[in-house]
Parts: structure tokens; C-alpha cells; sequence
């Protein structure tokens, strides 16, 4: 119970509980203890109940635990509900302002009222500051029931307020009578409470949305273009934000980047062809509902060999869906986006670093094979604050822009046909407009040949596609690969993606403990390389793990690697929860006992 | 950038521009259109007015949607790049090329069908952001390259080849543009090369988004007498308002006989536009004077041509921006990169 | 060679070629002799090069037999491209008032003359009637060489002019001039000739595009709404043409349908929602571009459950790719199309006729399944005449409209839950706008419960997914199952898709010949029914035949029936020639050699 | 249809309509908008003119995109049918929903970001189209379900909550579809019901395309100082132009002391609409005077309310089709199918 249990606070959206919340995750998180932060939220701006869930949890795991052992019951509307999740033997904790109904108790649970409300209006004023100190106030109570450093606290509000003493010092006397509350009147510390830890040290939190936005600033990104939609809207937030302060000449104050917020989705992949096309890096952030309507540009740009980078930081499908609800349904979409024969490199990151790292990745990528890319990330790695190691930069890197002709060689006379297999990897040479009158050629969606002239001919068709598809070879070798954690000699195996890591990894922990070992490997990328086919084809048996209704993964693994479907067993969540470890243990038992009782 | 190709056989007599390149030099492969297609006559007025402005064939950058329109750009100045979108959506193409890089002379052709039907959004909001390019519709009311079905801008009373007559309202490109803020508008006639070159022209040199509507008839589906975009229809309702003369600085034109009530218009890049033929007192910089007479004339059934709205003061993209001066696509990694120590300080933030 | 070979005829497009093309070939089919005639148009109006092929075939095959043995080269541009391609033993008639460069000569050919210009000029004005009168003159020609009942041709003419006496008579004219000039110059007939048969009886030759239309009419769809884009657009044009005729009513002149040209495909799949919605059966054709733009609106159909029939008439992709030529390249987009987890019922009519039959199937499940439906046909069954048998029509049919519930049962207190799985098919009812205050409910594309409520709950969420999963095994039992020809005791088997069917069947015979034989599955819809598992099963190797690159059929037979991929062998034909049976018969050779060698 | 949900209880005092009904029956789900969103007073004046126009709940039907403002159509007539579409592309699921029932009452709700960005086309094509629906754009100047950026009707120099201003010109669209030819434009404010209300029920009156532009302030992220959606800003430019009071002919209210200059507009159901404060010589059915004078006002920052525009005479979809009566989707197929023996005669051709 130390440092290990669940803390869930109970809310209602626009009162300004967020900021509450991360001062409480961070606070534990600077006492060296690892913490998840999981934010579930309505599809509405105000007024709406919203969950925040933070797991303390001393082995470091990534993803929820799927039991609530403190409730903070703040949302009078929800809070029958509430107090059913309450795991036997935790602690419910609620603004006891106003009487809550008899009928509500449980026997097996304490539940603690605190009259925040009421000491907040004696306190404060006027009315919105009233309203957001009491959720600073249950901070407080919470730091005395968990033992949560005050002084740590005090020095995060101090980084967030700076040199405003008189915020910092409201919020402080906001703090510590919630404290002096609790204290008083009850046993603290809770069974459940912290222990000052070190295993945060060179880690951070973050989000993979401010992530991505970061590595798109490190990648050398100039041209960003995109729509609002959750959850993917803070990615160009971020990017803007940080070009604001990063990518402003100090001294004209000129800017060296450009956002445009297009009209739509159609348009945001249009501008980021056009830019790509004109030689500059150019990305979009989005989520399914965008893809869909990227689909006729997609298979352009494939067809065309612009390059393009799109984040699609997916949620809850099909159509509409749950946009606040997670979900990793957009493979398919994705992977074979747009009509005709059309497949797309895709990365997988599995956590805000992946988010950062794999950003640079993506864009060389693009570059290099000339055709566009995703990164598929989801709304609980954009939106949630994950710990994850420290981003370093290594100074090394240079973007790889891929097979660029400019001015000078084309001046020296050097020859060019666009679309011409040179090289015999597939990937043809290009030139960019303005470079000089020898680089000039027509881009068309429509039939062309190896020099771009249109063309309705059988064989210089069938030689474009062909060519299209050796490059399809190409891109298998220059993907990330997988990330394999193995051990000889064993039978069984399990395959994730993306944030279902943080699921398998403590499945496998809770699995070993009851004597079953799985090797694990994580797909980072589509296409599959030859690795993990090789891996499954080692294993008698592979859990494929993903989030999503039709087992997206498991259909593409048996038809692009052409391993035998009775193969892989297929484990999936897709409620919108982020996945739970119970999940994939539940799972796989089910198969192994049937197997054994076979 | 200074890499002009230079004409190889150097004894032609066909006259040089200064930059030494001759008409031909601004040629595109061959047309594929049909004989005849008004379409042609466009392409022939922009090898025209380029060769005339002396811009140097690649660092212009060509662009279109689909249709027989949209092809054209493969027909003039080959030495360009070109590109060819998808169809309605070459708008945001021309955005995010011009993002990347603001110093190329950007011209994009489109037909009505293009434009105003399935491209409706993204050209109003082309217009909006106010792209600096040139942006040519080819409006001949059909749908040529699906064969004949009408467009958006077919008029009222209009009969397809199989005899079906439109009864929808057309969209007019020139007030429609004019609603959303467009700072150059015109209209002109493909048959006209006489007005349509000097507006190319000065449409070109008009710094942000400049529009024109040219009436382009399809010979082979709307060119008969039911036709509002026939030849004959055009030619009979024809109302030029304005005539432009584009003057560049260094060569002034002086007007043989000026006429008294000539207007010149300062552009940005310090040329000047001559308005003539404005007798009736026709400002195509007052916006309400405009909109009230342009939909008189319009009720009339005339259909007014020349440089119909201007307003010089609008700020482009990149003015918007801020943007530097340097291509974003040209910007060195190290002027893009905040460096590893730089990464260090943003981490602090998530410790 | 009687009554089996191809006469080829190459012209410009724009000068009236097509009705003379058309007239020759109706005339072959008159005459008893099965004909299959394939267009090969440029992708613009006027002036570029194109073809039109007939094969004569006694045996009635359906496809290309891949070899020229006529040539008619009236465009001089494709002169020297259109020689070579006679084949060994054949003819070539060129227009010899120009003469032919020498160099364009080949020995093992024969070259034939007529001064179709010069003889049109001398008799015919204006200029346009001469350019006219050219192409009727080489009919007139060809009648003579290949034998032709000039008979069959008046007649013919008749039915086209009615009583424009005129034009019968100038036709006329110009068939018998080049009749006569055939005749006088020429050994008539060529060894290539034609005898009257009598297997064309009980036979039409139509394009599947009127097909789907008038099938469309036959189905009871009253709202067309569509975007004009080839090689779709006469389906709506056929649709309009038989509703102005067979549509209005006859006192009040009122039309009893609705078709609207949108703006764009967006704008027509949700018109085609829209009517669905609010109970009218409603369609539109499209091709493979307007699928990547109705993306996002497919996911709302399926998702809201709005019944939607769409014609996919496939073309070249990707991208905007060859517009004018024909693939089956869109089995994936239209399948899986939209974000999320989708999938859609698809059919796949192999000929015209079956475009016809599968209408008012589609529209059958579309309303019974509540999703929208496609059909997938191409370019080659949609804009070439095909001979198939006469179209009957069962009068007991009544359209299958689903679960409806009309105003009356309400009024009568029937509950109504809109999203309440009432027959455990996955299938819920419905109502409709207008009807009755009891039916009203909230469409949306988010999350919703049974009551047709807002949520983002997990496990409401679950319980929807779930049930629409439900549905799509209720689909398997609903949609067409496939048309099977099997033998007990063979291994080794042919599937195949739509229009390839033409070329497996010739193939099958060619190999039959050669000892080999194969049992034969044509799939027709999407989901498989179990019949398509079984029969893979039941063989040892399953040649898949499809006309695209990727080989998307033998994917979706993978993925969704759990068969073996190594029992699956490809056979692709991808150039954008209808696939010939040929490629068939070179690519079951090329294995089953190879599995003798082994 | 005569299915009317009869009011259960009889004996309440609350007023009722004609149809024995409450205001309260024309309410629908509890809204979940911010607190004094001004989308929330809009829904209020739509109970209000439905109730007060005596329209049966279920012979409506609701449309909207997605967006705060289009998730409203829950929160009125919960006995009408109603369609939460995709983003921006509701015009095309009411164009067919039209198509196939062309005799309910179409109410579509959109917000800015909702219609004149994403959706631009497609609200342009429905005005094109003259489809018989009352459209209402429930405009903030920006998207409030995204929190807060600016929509394209941000006007120039507004900020957001973090502070970036805008920069871009605003689409108007009442200008921009008074462009396109829609006959009935009106604007009002969402804090002026006395105003919305008698509007609304013309709009919904009206035969053909009525669209209404309602400002209407985001108080989340739109409605501080910087903004010029906010109440404050909206209050003080506000400019009521025109007002209108719908008048149904079954219960003709005479004004107590009627305005010399009031001007009655007769609307195709025989009932007619009155203009007041047309003093300055208004008349919203001379196109070029109206479009002169709103670009004039719109210079001057000023905002007109009011029923700007209307035009009488314009055909809607179904008129111009020459549907047939019986909605399409009653059809009885015997209606529909030709038979086995008109088969046989088409077979004819192709044989
Ligand atoms: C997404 C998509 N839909 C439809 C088409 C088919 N299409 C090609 S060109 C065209 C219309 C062209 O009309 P317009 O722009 O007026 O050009 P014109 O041929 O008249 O010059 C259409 C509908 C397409 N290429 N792509
Ligand atoms: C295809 C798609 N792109 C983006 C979104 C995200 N989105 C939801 S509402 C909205 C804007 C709504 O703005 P507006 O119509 O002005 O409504 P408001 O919330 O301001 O009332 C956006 C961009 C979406 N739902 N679908
Ligand atoms: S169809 Fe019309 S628009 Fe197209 S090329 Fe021919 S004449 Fe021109
Ligand atoms: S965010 Fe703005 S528009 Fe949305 S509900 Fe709140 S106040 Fe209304
Ligand atoms: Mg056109
Ligand atoms: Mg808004």
C-alpha cells in the first residue's frame, strides 16, 4: 500500500480541477516516485463530469491498474458511481459542505468528508477564485492522508506562478487548510500513502502531443498545417509554442516557420503536399475523422512521391466516435489509406519519448522515400503526462532530405528524369521548383512516365507500380524495427503496439509471477520487417495485443508477413479505456488453460 | 537564382525579352484539347504576357486542379515545374507552396467546375488567407473533360447538348471573390488577348491573390445557341468596363494620345496599372460602388469585363506571418535546430 | 477463322468513330455471331488516339483473346504502333488517300487500301459529314470482307435514324461505297469472315452502367444523387434517361424521383445519407477518387446505421491514375473504408446483367442491414458492350425495405428503442422523420446508447461495437453467396472477382485442353460466406485472379475467412487492359510445371 | 400527418398553442453548454417560435454539423427526428433528406466554424440549390468546441484567450450568401429574443433557403475585451436595421399604432412579414442597393440586424424538379417499378 495504490479525483470539467491534479501528480512525481496520469474528460467545454486517475507506482509500470483506492469525490452528480469503484478496504473523500445522502455509503470503505467548499468561501474571494482553491484545497487534505511533501508543493507552485508571491501565497494558505483539515480530524497518514523514492531521477512528464510538437521543432519542420481536432490539437499547440520561442530571429524578430490553420482536413494535407513539393518539411496533426477525409491526397501523394508527415493521434471510431476516449482503430485507415493499390509507411510510437524520437524518424522517412508517412499515436500517449526518460538531442543529426537535386548539379549538367529507378531501390530523384529551368518536370496524379510526361500506356503503368512496389521493399529495410525482448527456448510470445506496452509489460511481470514466461516484441513500424515475421515464426503461439474492435494488427500481420493466422491469438481492449494489464493476463490465461486442460 | 536557360541557336530573328529568351522559350508541350477550345487561346495569352514580363521560366510555379482547364499548365512554359492536384483542391496546394517558399511567381489555372463546385471552400479561403498568386478560371460553364454536364456558373436558361436546361443560379467568380476580400479581380473573354495579357500581366504583378474570370467557351459542349458561354453569346453581351495596360517601371509605356480619364493605380512592386475606358466613373477601389454596379450590370444580363476591384493594401500570408526572407524551404538545419543544450532547458519544465 | 478472330479499329477520338464501331458490331452480333467489343478512349474529348476492338467469338467467350487480326488504321498517328500489332497472318486496311511511308510495311501481313477520304470528299458535304461518312464507309468495307449481311446493317440503321429517311439513305450510301470498293479491289472475303450462327439469341448487347441504372429503376430508388466522374457517369445519365421515360407521371407530368448533381462526392454520399435517413431508396455512382472523398461519411453510415447503395464503377488508380482504363483496385477502400473499425457489405457483379440483378439486391441489404452497401463494378463491365442474356423481371419482387416502423404502429404504442437489438440479429429498427412524436430519436455519429442517447460510457460503447460486429455476421448469410462450378477430386482450383470472370473461363478451357483441369469459385459479395472458406478448403491450391497489384482479394480471403496464405496463389493482370485469359493460363502453367519439375 | 402527442396532463395552467400544446413540448434534452453560452438563449427562441407558429414537433426535422452550437438541436423538440451529421457537411444530409420528404419543416443549426470553414462549400451549394430549410449559423468567431480558435468570422484584431489576434479578414455570412442568391438573409443576436424569435418563424415560414446569421457569444473563449463576439462588443455595435414580425394569416396582429413606413412583405403561404425601422429607406429586396448598403455599414464596423434580405420569386429544389407531391420516400413501389413488360420493350433496343 506504499507507494503503490490508485488515487482518483471526481470532478466536473471547467472548474479548474486540471491544474489541481498536476500539481498532485507532480508532487509525488518529484518525491522520486513513479506515477501514471490518465485524464478522462467529455466531449464538452464546461459542466461535464471528468475523471483524473494517478497511480502510484513504485515498479514504474505505464498503464492503469485497474482498482481505485482514494476517491475524491468532488462531482455530486456522479458521485453514486464514484463511490462503486472504490476498491474494498480504500477511502472515499468529499466536499462534506453539503450532507450526502444516506443511502450512499458502502461498509467496506471509509469515507472521509471535508467541508472544502465552506472553508474556501470564508476564505476567498471572489467567487472563481473560491471555485479553484477548492481544488487546491484537497491537494492539501491529500498531502496530509499521503504524506505528500508540503515544501514540494510550494516549489512547484513557485515554478508555475514565478514571481507572482501573492498567487503563490493564496494557494499555499489553500494548501495547508486542507492539510490542518485533515490532520485534525483524521488518522493520517492513510494505509495508503508515500514514501519519498528515487526513481524518478532523469525522468520527466510529459505529453506525446507536446512530445511529437517537439520533435517536429528538433526534425526541422517549417510548414505546419492543420485543423483542430481532438485529441491531436495540442501537437500543433506545442509546435507552436515552441517555434514561438525557438524559431523567432532574435534580432528582425522574423519568423522561421509558418502555421496555417486551413479550412479543413482536405486542405491541411493539401498545403503540406504543396509545401513538401516546394522542398520544405511540412506536417499535419490529426485524428481518424481526418484521415478519412485526407484519403484522395494520400494516394495522391503516394502516387506523385511527395512527401508528407501525419500524426494521427487516434480516438475512439468509427466516425465521430468518443473524441475524448482512446483507441488504437486507425491501422487499417491508415496502413491502405486512399483507393487503388496504396499502402503507407506507418510508425508506432509507444510513449511520449517514442513521440519526440520518432518525429525526426518520420520525416527523414518521408523524405528519403519520397511518399507520405504516419505516426500513429493515441489520445492517452498525446494527452496524458507519461514519465518517461529525459529527451536528449544528439548533435550529430542532420535531416536526411532524400534524393535532392538542386540548381548547381543541374547547372553542371547533370541529368534527370523524375521518376526514373536510378538507383534501383525504387526511390526516383527529384528537383524543386525555382531551382533552375534543366529541374523542371509536371507532377500529375494521373498516368506518367519515367520522365513525368502523361501517359495511358499498358507497360510504362505497370513499370510505375512495379517500381512503386520495390520501393515498398526499400522502406522494410529503413523503418524502425521491432523492439524484442526475448529469451530462447520459449513457446509462447506476445505482440503489441504502440500504448499497449505499458499493458503487456506489467502482464508479463504478473504472468512470470504465476510462472508463465512470454517473449514480447513491439512493432514500431508498418511495413513489418523481416524481423517480425522471424520472431513469430520462433514461437508456437503469439498474443497480439492491440486496442481496437477487429484486430487491425493481427490482420495485417498475417497478410503482409504472411504468417499462419492460427498463430496469433488476438487480445483486445476497446472501450476507450486505456488498456489494462488485467486484460492481457486475463487473456492469455484463458488460452493457456484451455491448453493445458486440452 | 540566376540559372536562366539560355537560347541555344543565338541567330534566330524571333524577338528576345531581355532576358534574351524568345516566345517559344515560354512555350509548353502540345495541347490535347479540342480544336478550337477557348481554353487554348489562355494558354496562348500567358506565353504572351510572361515572355512580355521578362520572368525568368522557372521561378514561376505552375498549378491546377482537373479538367480541360486544368491541363493547360502542361502547355506553357515547360521550363517551369507544374503541377497537376487532384480535383477542387489545388488551392491548398498553392498555400503550402507558398509557405514554403514565398518568392515564386505562383499561377494557377482552374475551370468552373473546378473552382466553384467541388473547389468552392478552398478557393474562398485562398481568397481569405489572400495567397499571393495569380489564380485563372477558365469558366466555360461545363464540366468539358466528364463531357457537358454544367457547372456551377452555367447561367440560368443555359441547354446541355442533350437539350436539359439549367435552372440553378450561376455563382459568379468575380463577386464571389469580391465578397470574401479578393484584392484584384477581372474578368476577361479568351478571345480577347488584347485585354486578357495586359490583366494577366498585372494580375501576375499584383502582390496577394489576384483573380481572374476568364469566359473561356467549350466548343464541343457549350458552344452552341443555348449557350450563355458561347462565343456568340459572348461576344454579343461582351461589356468591357475597364481596359488595364500593364506598365513595367523600366519601360514606361507613355500612351501615344493618354486619354483624360485614365486612372493609374500604384502596385506594390512600384509598377502601375492604367485603367482605361472608366468614363462612367467607374473606382474599382470603392468596394459598395462596386458590388451595386456589378449586380445592375449583372441583372441587365451584361457581363462586365476588365479589372473590376482593387485594393493594394491588404496584407499576404507571409506579411501576415512574419515570415523571413529566406525560403522556409531554404533555411539551413542549423538556423532550424535549438541544439541539445537548448533541449536540456525546455526538459526542466517536465522534471 | 470463320466466326473467330478480332478486327481492331484505330481512329482519333471526337470524329464519330464510336456509332460506326457500334453499328459493326451490332451488325456481327445480329447475324447470330457472339461478339465482345472493348473501347480504348483517351482520357480528353477530342484528338488523341483510340480504339475499339471486336473479338468474333464463336464460342461466346467474354474476354480479350489477345491477339489482333483485322486492323482498320484510320488515325496515322498510331500507324507504325497499330502494324506491329497485327498479328502474323492478319490484314491491315489503311485510308489510302494518303499514301503510307514505305517503311511501314511488313511481309507477313496484308496490306489493304481504300481511299475512304478521297470517296467521301468526292460525294459527301459538308466537312463534318464526311468525317462522318468515313467511318461508315469502312463498315461498309469491312461488310464486305468479313461478309456481313448489308441487310443486318439497314436494318440497323433504321432502328438508329427511325423515319429520317435522309440519313438512312446517305448511310446507306456509304456503306455500299465501301462495300463496292472492297469488292472490286479485294479477294472477298478475307479467310477472317463471318457465317450467320444462331447463338446470340435471347441475348442483349448493353454496357453495365445502363444495366446498374435500369436496374436502379427497377429497385424502386427514387433519390440519385452524384458527381460526375468517369467511367461512372452514364450510370447516372442511364438512370435519368429511363426515369424521364418510365418515371413521369403521365397525367400531371410529375416526376416520381429526384436527381441531384452535387457539388462534389462528399456533398453526394451525404445527400444519398440524407434520403436514406428520411426513407427514400437513394444511390450514387462514383469511382474510385469519389470513395477516398466519401471516407468520412461511410464511417457515419455505418456507424448511425443509415442505409446507402453505392456504385463504385472502378478505374485505374491510384490517384486519379488512368481514368479511361480498368482495374479492381478498390476492394480495399470500399471493404474497410473510413477510420475505426469498419467494415462494408460489398457485391461484385461480374457482367452487366448481374449490374442489373444486383440493384435491387444492394438496395435490399442496404435497408435491411441498415449500412451502406457497394457495388463494385469497373470500367471495363460499366462502359463496354457486353453480350449477355435478355434481363427478365420477377413481378412478385417487392422491395425488402427492413425493419421500419411506420407511423400506425406507433400510434398503436409499439416501443421503440432505436439502437435496441430487439431480434438478436444485431439488426435494431428504425423510424422515420415526420411520422409520429413516439418514433422521434437523435441520429449522431458519437457515442450512443440503444435509446439512441449521447455517451461516452465504455461499456455502452462495447455493447454497440459489439452488436454491429453481430450484424456483419448476420451479413454473411444475407449477401449473394458465390457461383460455384466444381468437380469432386481436383486440387487445384480458380477464384476469381467480377470481370475477371471472362478470362478464368477461357482459360479453364484452354487448360481443360491441356489436361489440366480446375474447379471454379466466383466470389460476389463481401462479407464470405462460409461456401467461399469451404470450397478453399476443400483444394490443394487456389489460384486467386483479380486485376490489381496487390493482390487485394487474396488479402481479404486471408484475413477474413482464416484460410492458409500459402494455398492461395496470385494471379494478377494490372496494366489496365481487361485481363485476358492468357495471363490465366501463363500464370496456373507456370506453377503447375513448376510443381511437376519439383 | 395527424399524430400529435397530446399533452397528458390537462389541467396545468402553463399557456398552450393551437394545437393544445405547451411550451414545454417543444423542449428537448438538457443542454450541456457552458454556463450563458449564447448558443443556449438561441435553442430558447426556437421553443418559443415553433410553439408560438403551432408546428406539430414531429413534422420537424433537425439538422446540424458538429461544434457547441450543433450539438443544440438535442436540446429542443425532443419529439422531432433530428441528425447530428459530420463536420461542416450538414447541407448535403438535408439536401437529401429534402429530396425525399419535401413537405416537413427542415431546421438546420450550424455554427461558424461548422458553415464557413469546413462546410463553405457545402452551405454555398444548398443556398445554389435553394433548399426549402431555416438555417441558422450560431456564430462566436470561433470554435468553441476545440477551444477557441479563431473560425473564419473572427474579425480582424480579435484575440484569444492565449492572446494571438487575428489577422485575417472575417467571412460575413450574410453578404456571402446574399452573394449567392439566397432569399431570405437575415441577422440577429442571440441576447435579443424579441428580435431572433419573430425571425425565426419567418425563416421557417419562408419557401426556399432562409438563413439566419446569429451572433452569438462564446463566453468560454470568445467573450472577453479583445473580441468582437463578445456581448460587450456585440451590444454596443449592435444595429437593428430592420425589425421584422411574423404575422400568420389565421391570426393577423394588428400593431396598436402601426408605423407609417412599415413595408408588409407577402410570403409564398399567404402569410406576410412587416418591416419596421425601414425609415432610412431600406428595402431588403433591391439586391445592388442592399449589398452596397452592407458593405458601407460593414466599413464603418457596424453590425445590421434585421431581415436584410428577400427575394420572393426564386424556385426551390422541388419546385424546379417538378417533384411529384407524394413525398418521394411514400412512394408506393407499384409507383416505381415499370414491370416486366416495359423490360421487355427496353430489351428491344439492345437486342
Ligand atoms: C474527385 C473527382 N471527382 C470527379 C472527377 C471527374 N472530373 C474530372 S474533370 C471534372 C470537371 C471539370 O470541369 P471544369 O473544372 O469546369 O473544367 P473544364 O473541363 O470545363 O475545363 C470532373 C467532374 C475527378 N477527376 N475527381
Ligand atoms: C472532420 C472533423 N474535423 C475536426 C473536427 C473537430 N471539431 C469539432 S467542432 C469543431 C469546430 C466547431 O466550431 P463551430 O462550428 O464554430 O462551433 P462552436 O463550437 O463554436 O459553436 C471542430 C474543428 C471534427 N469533429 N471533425
Ligand atoms: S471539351 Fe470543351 S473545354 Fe474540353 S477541350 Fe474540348 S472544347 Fe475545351
Ligand atoms: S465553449 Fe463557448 S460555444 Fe462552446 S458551450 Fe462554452 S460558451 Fe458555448
Ligand atoms: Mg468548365
Ligand atoms: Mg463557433
Amino acid at each position: 500500500m506504499i507507494n503503490d495504490f490508485v488515487i482518483k479525483i471526481a470532478t466536473v470539467n471547467g472548474t479548474g480541477s486540471a491544474s489541481a491534479n498536476t500539481l498532485l501528480m507532480k508532487s509525488i512525481f518529484r518525491m522520486g516516485v513513479p506515477v501514471v496520469g490518465k485524464n478522462f474528460f467529455p466531449s464538452n467545454i464546461q459542466g461535464l463530469p471528468t475523471w483524473y486517475e494517478i497511480r502510484v507506482t513504485k515498479d514504474a509500470y505505464l498503464c492503469r491498474s485497474g482498482k481505485v483506492n482514494v476517491l475524491v469525490a468532488m462531482n455530486a452528480e456522479t458521485y453514486r458511481q464514484d463511490l462503486a469503484e472504490v476498491a474494498p478496504g480504500g477511502f472515499l473523500i468529499y466536499d462534506s459542505t453539503w450532507p450526502r445522502d444516506r443511502e450512499l455509503q458502502r461498509d467496506d470503505i471509509r469515507v472521509l468528508g471535508i467541508p472544502l467548499a465552506q472553508m474556501c468561501n470564508e476564505t476567498f474571494s471572489p467567487a472563481r477564485v473560491r471555485i479553484l482553491m477548492k481544488n487546491i484545497c484537497y491537494v492539501g487534505a491529500l498531502a496530509a492522508l499521503l504524506e505528500i511533501d508540503l515544501d514540494v508543493i510550494e516549489g512547484l507552485l513557485k515554478e508555475t506562478f514565478r514571481d507572482k508571491q501573492k498567487l503563490i501565497d493564496s494557494n499555499m494558505q489553500a494548501v495547508r487548510m486542507g492539510y490542518g483539515y485533515a490532520i485534525e480530524h483524521f488518522d493520517c497518514p492513510l494505509p495508503f500513502h508515500l514514501e519519498p523514492m528515487d526513481k524518478t531521477a532523469g525522468h520527466i512528464m510529459i505529453d506525446g502531443n507536446t512530445a511529437a510538437g517537439l520533435g517536429c521543432v528538433y526534425a526541422g519542420a517549417t510548414v505546419g498545417a492543420w485543423y483542430p481536432i481532438t485529441p491531436s490539437t495540442s501537437l500543433m499547440d506545442a509546435f507552436n509554442a515552441f517555434c514561438s520561442r525557438l524559431r523567432v530571429d532574435s534580432e528582425s524578430g522574423e519568423r522561421n516557420y509558418c502555421i496555417v490553420q486551413a479550412e479543413d482536413e482536405l486542405s491541411a494535407i493539401g498545403m503540406v503536399l504543396g509545401a513538401s513539393w516546394n522542398g520544405a518539411r511540412s506536417f499535419t496533426p490529426t485524428s481518424g475523422p481526418g484521415v478519412s477525409l485526407m484519403a484522395e491526397w494520400i494516394g495522391y501523394g503516394y502516387f506523385t512521391e511527395i512527401p508528407a508527415v501525419i500524426f494521427d493521434v487516434q480516438r475512439v471510431g468509427p466516425s465521430t466516435g468518443m473524441p475524448t476516449r482512446t483507441q488504437q482503430c486507425d491501422l487499417y485507415s491508415c496502413a491502405y489509406a486512399s483507393h487503388g493499390d496504396t499502402k503507407h509507411p506507418c510508425l508506432y510510437p509507444s510513449d511520449p519519448k517514442e513521440c519526440f524520437e520518432m518525429a525526426p524518424v518520420a520525416f527523414d522517412l518521408a523524405e528519403r522515400l519520397q511518399t507520405p508517412v504516419f505516426v500513429l499515436s493515441d489520445l492517452d500517449i498525446g494527452m496524458n503526462d507519461w514519465m518517461v526518460p529525459e529527451f536528449t538531442w544528439d548533435e550529430t543529426y542532420e535531416p536526411d532530405r532524400g534524393k535532392v537535386i538542386r540548381a548547381e548539379e543541374l547547372e553542371d549538367g547533370r541529368s534527370f528524369q523524375r521518376y526514373a529507378d536510378v538507383d534501383g531501390d525504387g526511390i526516383p530523384w527529384r528537383t524543386l521548383p525555382g531551382d533552375h529551368p534543366a529541374g523542371s518536370y509536371f507532377t500529375r496524379g494521373s498516368g506518367h512516365t519515367a520522365a513525368a510526361k502523361y501517359t495511358e500506356d499498358a507497360d510504362e503503368y505497370r513499370k510505375l507500380v512495379d517500381r512503386l512496389a520495390r520501393k515498398w521493399e526499400t522502406a522494410k529495410d529503413w523503418v524502425p524495427g521491432p523492439v524484442v525482448d526475448e529469451r530462447q527456448g520459449l513457446k509462447y510470445a506476445v505482440l503489441a503496439i504502440g500504448s499497449s506496452d505499458g499493458a503487456v509489460r506489467e502482464a508479463r511481470d504478473k504472468l512470470a509471477g504465476q510462472g508463465v514466461e512470454l517473449n514480447y516484441l513491439r512493432v514500431r513500424a508498418f511495413p513489418f520487417s523481416d524481423e517480425v515475421s522471424d520472431f513469430i515464426d520462433r514461437h508456437e503461439r503469439v498474443f497480439v495485443v492491440e486496442q481496437n474492435r477487429d484486430a487491425q494488427l493481427r490482420m495485417m500481420l498475417i497478410t503482409e508477413t504472411g504468417v499462419s493466422s492460427e498463430k496469433l491469438v488476438s487480445v483486445r481492449q476497446y472501450d476507450g479505456m486505456p488498456i489494462e494489464s488485467r486484460t492481457v493476463v486475463e487473456a492469455i490465461n484463458a488460452v493457456i488453460d484451455n491448453e493445458v486442460a486440452a | 537564382m540566376s540559372f536562366i536557360s539560355r537560347p541555344k541557336v543565338t541567330h534566330s530573328s524571333a524577338p528576345r525579352n531581355r532576358l534574351g529568351l524568345r516566345k517559344r522559350d515560354y512555350e509548353g508541350g502540345m495541347s490535347t484539347l479540342c480544336a478550337g477550345c477557348g481554353h487554348d487561346s489562355i494558354t496562348a495569352a500567358f506565353v504572351q504576357a510572361f515572355w512580355e514580363l521578362d520572368v525568368p521560366p522557372h521561378q514561376v510555379a505552375k498549378m491546377s486542379g482537373i479538367g480541360c482547364s486544368s491541363k493547360t499548365p502542361a502547355y506553357f512554359l515547360s521550363q517551369a515545374h507544374g503541377i497537376n492536384t487532384v480535383h477542387g483542391r489545388m488551392p491548398s496546394i498553392a498555400t503550402g507552396a507558398n509557405a514554403a517558399h514565398g518568392g515564386l511567381s505562383y499561377v494557377g489555372v482552374s475551370g468552373d467546375g473546378d473552382s466553384l463546385s467541388i473547389g468552392l471552400g478552398q478557393l474562398a479561403h485562398a481568397i481569405r488567407r489572400n495567397l499571393n498568386m495569380l489564380y485563372v478560371i477558365e469558366n466555360n460553364g461545363v464540366y468539358g473533360l466528364t463531357k457537358g454536364q454544367f457547372s456551377a456558373s452555367a447561367d440560368v436558361g443555359s441547354k446541355t447538348k442533350k437539350g436539359e436546361a439549367n435552372e440553378q443560379p450561376p455563382i459568379d467568380p468575380v463577386t464571389f471573390s469580391i465578397n470574401l476580400g479578393a484584392p484584384f479581380v477581372a474578368r476577361s473573354f479568351s478571345g480577347d488577348k488584347a485585354q486578357l495579357v495586359p490583366l494577366i500581366k498585372a494580375g501576375l504583378k499584383h502582390r496577394g491573390f489576384a483573380l481572374i474570370d476568364v469566359l473561356s467557351p467549350c466548343v464541343t459542349f457549350n458552344d452552341h445557341e443555348d449557350s450563355t458561354k458561347s462565343y456568340n453569346y459572348t461576344r454579343q453581351f461582351y461589356h468591357p468596363a475597364v481596359h488595364t495596360d500593364f506598365v513595367p517601371p523600366y519601360e514606361r509605356i507613355e500612351l501615344d494620345d493618354p486619354k483624360r480619364d485614365a486612372l493609374r493605380l500604384e502596385l506594390h512592386d512600384g509598377t502601375s496599372l492604367l485603367l482605361k475606358e472608366v468614363g462612367a466613373g467607374y473606382d474599382p477601389t470603392d468596394r459598395p460602388v462596386v458590388l451595386k454596379y456589378l449586380d445592375e450590370r449583372k441583372q441587365l444580363g451584361e457581363v462586365v469585363t476588365g479589372l473590376l476591384f482593387v485594393n493594394r493594401e491588404k496584407p499576404d500570408l507571409h506579411a501576415r506571418n512574419g515570415t523571413t526572407r529566406t525560403p522556409l524551404r531554404d533555411l539551413e538545419y542549423a538556423k532550424l535546430k535549438p541544439g541539445a543544450e537548448i533541449l536540456d532547458k525546455v526538459m526542466a519544465r517536465y522534471r
